[in-house]
């Protein structure tokens, strides 16, 4: 009987570091069928294994088109991800997925599309990013609001350069604070803040908001304040994960699972079992 | 001798609790102050446990001691029994029998192996024996486990047990299990003689005292849990009779009280007085164990505590062995019984000797009044008067080890501190 | 799969018969006393079997989905080389006397583990496991299965099926597999009357409730966001008096109910660190780390949030079923200290 | 793919303290007896004076276990010290958390205390039982009295994994469940403290058809009030329930109010 919990295998082939706690893993399959056959759409995550430690649920940060190659950003704040850090380059790791539903590239298509990202949030949007500027056709405008607490703590700064390269878009940054002696050129305050200065309007527009849950609370009222539906927003949900594949309970909101029903959701759908701001 | 000798030992290793050791001698090496100091902070069990109910205090008392809980869990359910006038059934009498039994091995196997030995041997710590003598270290390994097994399947736990009530228990072990631990008894059979023969061949000190020696004693079993409190000079009265001949006084540098026999002197208990007083009711194995070491009994060294306990092992193994044999495994336990107000009182023979608890309870079960003597309040008075006479036969040697010698003469009698300061 | 029926009598005794054939190529399972507090448990000779129970303390799913299991073993033989080995359970297995709200939870159960993604560990040992079901006659106080559609007596579900009609038990198979268990045994035919005197049963059994539950609507009220927080804090922090005690959070309610799944996973090593374990262990939503995440986050931190969520998933969809994850057992209401009885609770939502 | 030991240049000095207490812990840590060898193998016990003679007195230490409560000036003075000395510091049983069973008479006053038992209090030198936790920081604890030698283990083994140890604290009732035990409150009306008591012991008493006391102290977000209404409920005086409350954790902030406050 196939086994979903027995993790595969897969080489760490490369380590960079976002932030001081943040760092972006590039994996490659070990089995070579498993390679060809590992396809994906932004916003679905992997579970991460180490034998000894435990597991742990991380969404993929690359676009698909990159061939056989799974880019992961992670953060360490736990055992796993703690156990994670520990591992060099060339090291092993234990991968099983990829699982859940991510974001809705298909019924973004012709439209505008808003990005909203906080801290960690970016990472389930790289590959929605990456893959706009590389379908640049099949979309309207790009527009990108990311914040984070501080300069240092953004993540995929190395990209921004290309970013602001794809045409037809915005790209807003901003953060909460920004240490003495830092240099700092763009704005300080909420991802809310960029908001009077937002190019996308409402009525072809499509939102994908991620990052921490009371900030994503936060966009999604000031959205609908300014004219979006709550069925135009799609958000990223985190919850606790056990197994990734809808048994342990754990990541169940109202009567979904966000592992196999989101993690990425219509806002619409699970609106009222988040907690009231 | 030409100068003034001070031994100190702030901290005394490889004993149960906080003790120190402030001996001053003086130039023509006479004893000018000599303490056996008990520092360890009381916890007033006798005080906090007024106001409690009758039915709380074995599991209370119990945290006296994390090595002889099961002392002062039985001995505090028989004084309470007997204030509330409950004889639990004889399958009771004998499971607690065997609980003790238990005890006592796992705790004289931690004193013999894990406190003493090491002096023997020449070590600091048994640590540090298991590299060269893996083989001996196993063995007290296996030998505790075993002790703390049986603890555990009669009692849940082996530190803190918890099935022993009024009246009998929650539960009674299942005779599959309890089968198992007979075979296992009976292999360590040949571990308990290694141990007779080890500690008949390590060297100690020849030290000679005839202090009183006292130990609770029946003339049909070899007695831990029940029986008359018996001294070599003489005494033989009940447990109820304990305060009429066994007195407690402060001193001022001990936290535990020091005893004594009303009219007389200090006194001796643990597993020396226990053979030499009861080596009658031995099992026969031990018997001729006790025989082949070529020690005597009655015997009054001190350091020959060590060598009664092994002698007790093999007495300890057998007898469990027959108490199983003999076990109906019935699910007679819990009785009925009123609850009224009496005073009780009761002896056992706790690992390190005599052990009394009595209570006096109220119409409503509450207590009110405890009083607690383990046996290391009952000896430690006793320690200081043997160090008396020990101290001037080591006065030619060095410092450093009149100094290990005296820790020796005290480990001798594996005081458990924070019981004395109960 | 449904097979055509054949029915059968049985004398009390017959049982015996039966248990010691099922004895020969199995292993036996079923509830070992009589009463409430009865518990499933391996039977090795027909004496051991209580029929006679009322309820279990844990349900049937601790066969097929236990309190704790390992998922695998791995071990490191050299710095870079392990080995890892899964641990399934295809033992054949007997689960006699199994009530009917139980064998509804295990057809939820079944459909929740195999739906998507299919649970290796749970599913191999179902398959191997044939299912004596027992009716029940005599519904306890606790009881309500009736409201559910669960009980008391079976349609759908069984291998076999019992029914005691007084002298003797009326034995049905329903599937294949059920039937060939019998193969060998020479068993008396009922006949007609012997239905009509089950179907008497059952019409006397459905009067005997004491509790019932009005399902209509209920999961859209629960998943209505406008409901009132006032009886989740009631339930949770103030007690509702004369009914119930607050909630204690201690997750009994979630660990004896027959159709909840929620587990914890997590590694074992030895000291060594060479070779361990992954296991996974019955968890409950009712418990405050339940939705502990990372960097002190909690997604239900206050008890009624948990409360909540609880009797969402109950009367809810999330359970494997589809109009409600409760099958009427009854066991949550039994086993509550708290006496919080989830009938009452459908009552209060209600607002009756 | 594999958890690796942290490196360590040397072996994590382990040193066991005792305070105010019975040594029943230390006693749990030596039941360890089947791989107490191999604990030696990976851990360099530097400082134990119930185990060993020669202890390094000055630290530092990796891990500390501090058994027993503080009940005294000096002990409040030795604690700090300890302190300062060690990495991890681990408050080892309940007593170190916060006083266990001895903490019962913080109730009465110290006085009362100290003259049921002593004729010349001027020698006695107690304080209110309290745990190690008031006077310093600690990094762990582990609950119990004793704490389970599986529990002190996972902690040891978490030191060499740099993980958090799986340490549960949901109430003894789950681990009653997993036993398939019938709840003695709801079956038998016996006042069993499970539904507010940490889990750790697997469920012991239960088990063995007893209410649970609450050796292991208060479980995570408990609600002592809920259950004391149930005593009540089943027939438990006021005093009682105080009782009850007031024994391995009366102290602690969960149970103080139902211990009858401090
Ligand atoms: C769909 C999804 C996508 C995620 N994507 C990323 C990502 O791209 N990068 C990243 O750094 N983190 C991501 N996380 C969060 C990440 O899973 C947790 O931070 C991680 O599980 C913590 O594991 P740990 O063992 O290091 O921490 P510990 O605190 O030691 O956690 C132990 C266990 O708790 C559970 N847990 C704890 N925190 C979380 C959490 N926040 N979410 C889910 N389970 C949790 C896990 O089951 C974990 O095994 C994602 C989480 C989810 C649900
Ligand atoms: S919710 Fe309660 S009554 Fe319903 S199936 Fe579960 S335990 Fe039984
Ligand atoms: S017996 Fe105690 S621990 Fe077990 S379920 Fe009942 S209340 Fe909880
Ligand atoms: S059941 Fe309660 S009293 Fe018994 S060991 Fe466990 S925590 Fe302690």
């Amino acid at each position: 009987m196939e086994n979903d919990y027995s993790p595969n295998i897969a080489f760490i082939r490369d380590i960079t570091q976002e932030t001081s706690n943040t760092n972006t893993y590039t994996l490659e399959p070990y089995d070579k069928i498993m390679k060809k056959k590992f396809s994906y759409t932004p916003g679905q995550f992997i579970m991460l294994s180490i034998f000894g430690i435990g597991e742990a649920a991380i969404s993929i940060s690359s676009d698909p088109s990159n061939n056989g190659f799974i880019n992961t950003t992670i953060r360490n704040v736990g055992n796993v991800t703690n156990a994670i850090f520990r591992l060099k380059k060339g090291d092993l790791i234990g991968i099983r997925g990829p699982y859940g539903i991510g974001w809705p590239l298909d019924k973004a298509e012709n439209r505008d599309i808003l990005i909203i990202a906080g801290g960690m949030g970016l990472a389930p949007l790289r590959g929605v990013i990456n893959h706009i500027k590389n379908n640049r056709d099949k979309y309207g405008h790009l527009e990108i609001i990311y914040g984070a607490r501080t300069p240092g703590d953004m993540i995929f700064t190395y990209e921004y350069d290309d970013w602001k390269k794809i045409m037809d878009s915005t790209i807003h940054l901003t953060v909460d604070a920004v240490p003495y002696g830092i240099k700092w050129d763009y704005r300080i305050g909420l991802v809310t803040s960029c908001f009077p200065g937002m190019k996308t309007h409402p009525r072809n527009a499509i939102a994908f908001v991620c990052g921490p849950e009371i900030m994503m609370r936060y966009v999604a009222k000031c959205l609908e304040n300014i004219g979006f539906n709550d069925d135009q927003i799609y958000i990223s949900l985190e919850r606790r994960m056990k197994c990734g594949i809808g048994k342990c309970g754990h990541c169940q909101i109202g009567q979904k699972y966000v592992c196999k029903d989101g993690p990425v959701f219509q806002y619409s759908d699970i609106k009222k079992f988040i907690r009231p701001l | 001798m030409d100068k003034e000798k001070t031994i100190e030992v702030d901290y005394i290793a490889r004993v149960e609790g906080r003790g120190a050791i402030n001996i001053d001698i003086s130039k023509d090496g006479e004893i000018k102050d000599l303490k056996f100091r008990i520092y360890e902070p009381p916890r007033f069990f006798e005080s906090f446990l007024i106001g409690r109910k009758y039915d709380e205090v074995m599991e209370l008392t119990s945290r006296i001691c994390g090595i002889c809980p099961v002392a002062h869990q039985i001995t505090a359910l028989r004084a309470v029994e007997n204030a509330l006038q409950i004889e639990p059934s004889q399958q009771t009498r004998d499971l607690r029998k065997l609980l003790a039994i238990s005890a006592h091995i796992q705790s004289n196997v931690l004193s013999m192996y894990f406190l003493s030995l090491p002096d023997l041997m020449g070590f600091e710590s048994i640590i540090a024996m298991a590299k060269n003598h893996p083989d001996i270290v196993k063995r007290g390994l296996r030998l505790k486990k075993l002790g703390n097994d049986i603890t555990e399947l009669i009692g849940g736990r082996a530190v803190h047990p918890v099935t022993a009530i009024v009246g009998g228990f929650t539960k009674i072990p299942s005779k599959n299990k309890m089968m198992n631990i007979k075979k296992r008894l009976k292999e360590a059979k040949q571990d308990a003689y290694h141990t007779v023969d080890l500690f008949s061949d390590v060297e100690i000190p020849d030290f000679k005292r005839e202090c009183e020696h006292i130990a609770v004693s029946d003339p049909n079993e070899y007695a831990i849990n029940n029986g008359k409190i018996r001294s070599t000079h003489g005494l033989n009265i009940n447990e109820m009779e304990y305060r009429d001949y066994i007195s407690e006084k402060q001193v001022p540098h001990s936290t535990a009280l020091h005893s004594h026999v009303k009219t007389r002197d200090s006194f001796m208990v643990g597993p020396l007085p226990r053979v030499n007083i009861n080596f009658d009711q031995l099992s026969s194995d031990a018997k001729d164990a006790a025989k082949r070491s070529g020690f005597s009994f009655p015997n009054f060294n001190p350091f020959v505590s060590h060598l009664a306990r092994a002698i007790e092992l093999v007495h300890d193994i057998d007898e469990s062995i027959e108490i199983i044999d003999r076990l109906p495994f019935k699910d007679d336990s819990r009785i009925t019984f009123t609850v009224k107000a009496g005073f009780g009182a009761a002896v056992t023979e706790a690992p390190r000797g005599m052990l009394y608890h009595s209570y006096d309870i109220d119409n409503n079960g509450v207590i009110r009044g405890a009083d607690i003597v383990p046996p290391t309040a009952h000896n430690a008075n006793n320690i200081e008067k043997d160090l008396h006479e020990f101290v001037p036969t080591l006065l030619h040697l060095p410092i450093d080890e009149i100094t290990l010698r005296c820790e020796m003469l005290i480990r001798a009698y594996d005081p458990c501190i924070s019981c004395s300061t109960h | 799969m449904k097979q055509s029926t054949d029915f059968f009598l049985l004398e009390k005794n017959g049982i015996d018969i039966l248990v010691k054939k099922f004895l020969e190529e199995h292993k036996v399972f079923g509830p070992i006393k009589p009463g409430h507090d009865s518990t499933f448990d391996e039977i090795k000779s027909p004496k051991e079997l209580h029929l006679d129970y009322i309820s279990t303390v844990l349900p049937p799913k601790k066969f097929f989905h236990p309190p704790t299991e390992n998922l695998f073993s791995f071990e490191l033989i050299e710095n870079t080389e392990w080995t890892y080995k899964e641990t399934l359970h295809d033992e054949k297995t007997v689960l006699i006397g199994v009530h009917p709200c139980d064998v509804h939870a295990i057809l939820r159960l079944d459909r929740f583990f195999s739906e998507d993604f299919r649970d290796p560990y749970y599913l191999s040992r179902r398959e191997n496991t044939i299912i004596v079901a027992l009716n029940c006659i005599e519904p306890s106080e606790y009881c309500f299965c009736e409201s559910m559609g669960t009980g008391p007596f079976l349609e759908m579900g069984y291998d076999l099926l019992l029914t005691d009609i007084g002298k003797k038990y009326l034995l049905e198979t329903g599937t294949y597999d059920g039937k060939k268990l019998l193969d060998g045994l020479k068993l008396e035919k009922a006949d007609k009357k012997d239905l009509y005197e089950k179907k008497k049963l059952l019409e006397q059994a459905k009067k005997k409730f004491k509790r019932h539950v009005n399902t209509d609507g209920l999961s859209a009220l629960l998943d209505d966001d406008t409901h009132d927080w006032d009886i989740w804090t009631k339930l949770a922090e103030n007690g509702y008096p004369g009914k119930s005690f607050p909630c204690l959070s201690c997750g009994s309610c979630s660990l004896v109910c027959p159709t909840c799944y929620c587990y914890d996973v997590y590694d074992v090593i030895d000291l060594s660190l060479k070779k361990g374990v992954r296991k996974r262990e019955l968890d409950s939503c009712q418990l405050l780390e339940y939705a502990e995440v990372a960097l002190g986050g909690n997604f239900r931190r206050d008890r009624r949030e948990r409360i909540r969520h609880w009797l969402m998933c109950k009367f809810g969809m999330a359970a494997g079923g589809d109009k409600s994850g409760c099958v009427g057992c009854g066991r949550c209401i039994r086993i509550c200290p708290s006496k919080i009885d989830i009938t009452e609770v459908a009552r209060i939502i209600r607002g009756e | 793919m594999f958890v690796e030991r942290i490196n360590m240049r040397e072996k994590p000095k382990i040193a066991v303290f005792k305070f105010t207490g019975c040594a029943g812990c230390q006693l749990e840590l030596l039941r360890l007896e089947d791989i107490f060898l191999d604990l030696l193998e990976f851990f360099d016990i530097s400082y134990w004076v119930m185990v060993k003679r020669e202890n390094q007195e000055d630290g530092p230490w990796d891990i500390s276990l501090v058994e027993g409560s503080i009940s005294t000036p000096e002990e409040i003075k030795e604690i700090k010290e300890i302190r300062k000395k060690s990495k991890f510091l681990v408050a080892f049983g309940d007593c170190a958390i916060g006083g266990c069973i001895p903490s019962i008479r913080n109730w009465m006053p110290q006085m009362e205390a100290e003259t049921q038992v002593y004729h010349d209090t001027s020698a006695i030198h107690s304080t209110k039982v309290l745990g190690i936790g008031e006077y310093v920081k600690i990094d762990a604890i582990l609950k119990g009295c004793p704490p389970h030698r599986e529990n002190i283990l996972e902690l040891l083994k978490s030191y060499l994994l740099k993980t958090k140890p799986r340490l549960r604290k949901h109430p003894v009732c789950i681990e009653c469940k997993y036993r398939d035990n019938a709840c003695l409150i709801t079956s038998k009306k016996i006042p069993c403290m499970g539904p507010v008591t940490s889990a750790g012991c697997g469920a012991l008493c239960p088990s063995l058809n007893r209410e649970c006391e609450g050796c292991f102290g208060p479980m995570s977000n408990p609600n002592p009030e809920a259950l004391a209404s149930i005593f009540r409920d089943i027939g438990l005086s006021e005093e009682d329930i105080i009782r009850k409350f007031r024994k391995y954790a009366g102290t602690s902030i969960e149970f103080q109010r139902e211990a009858g406050l401090r």
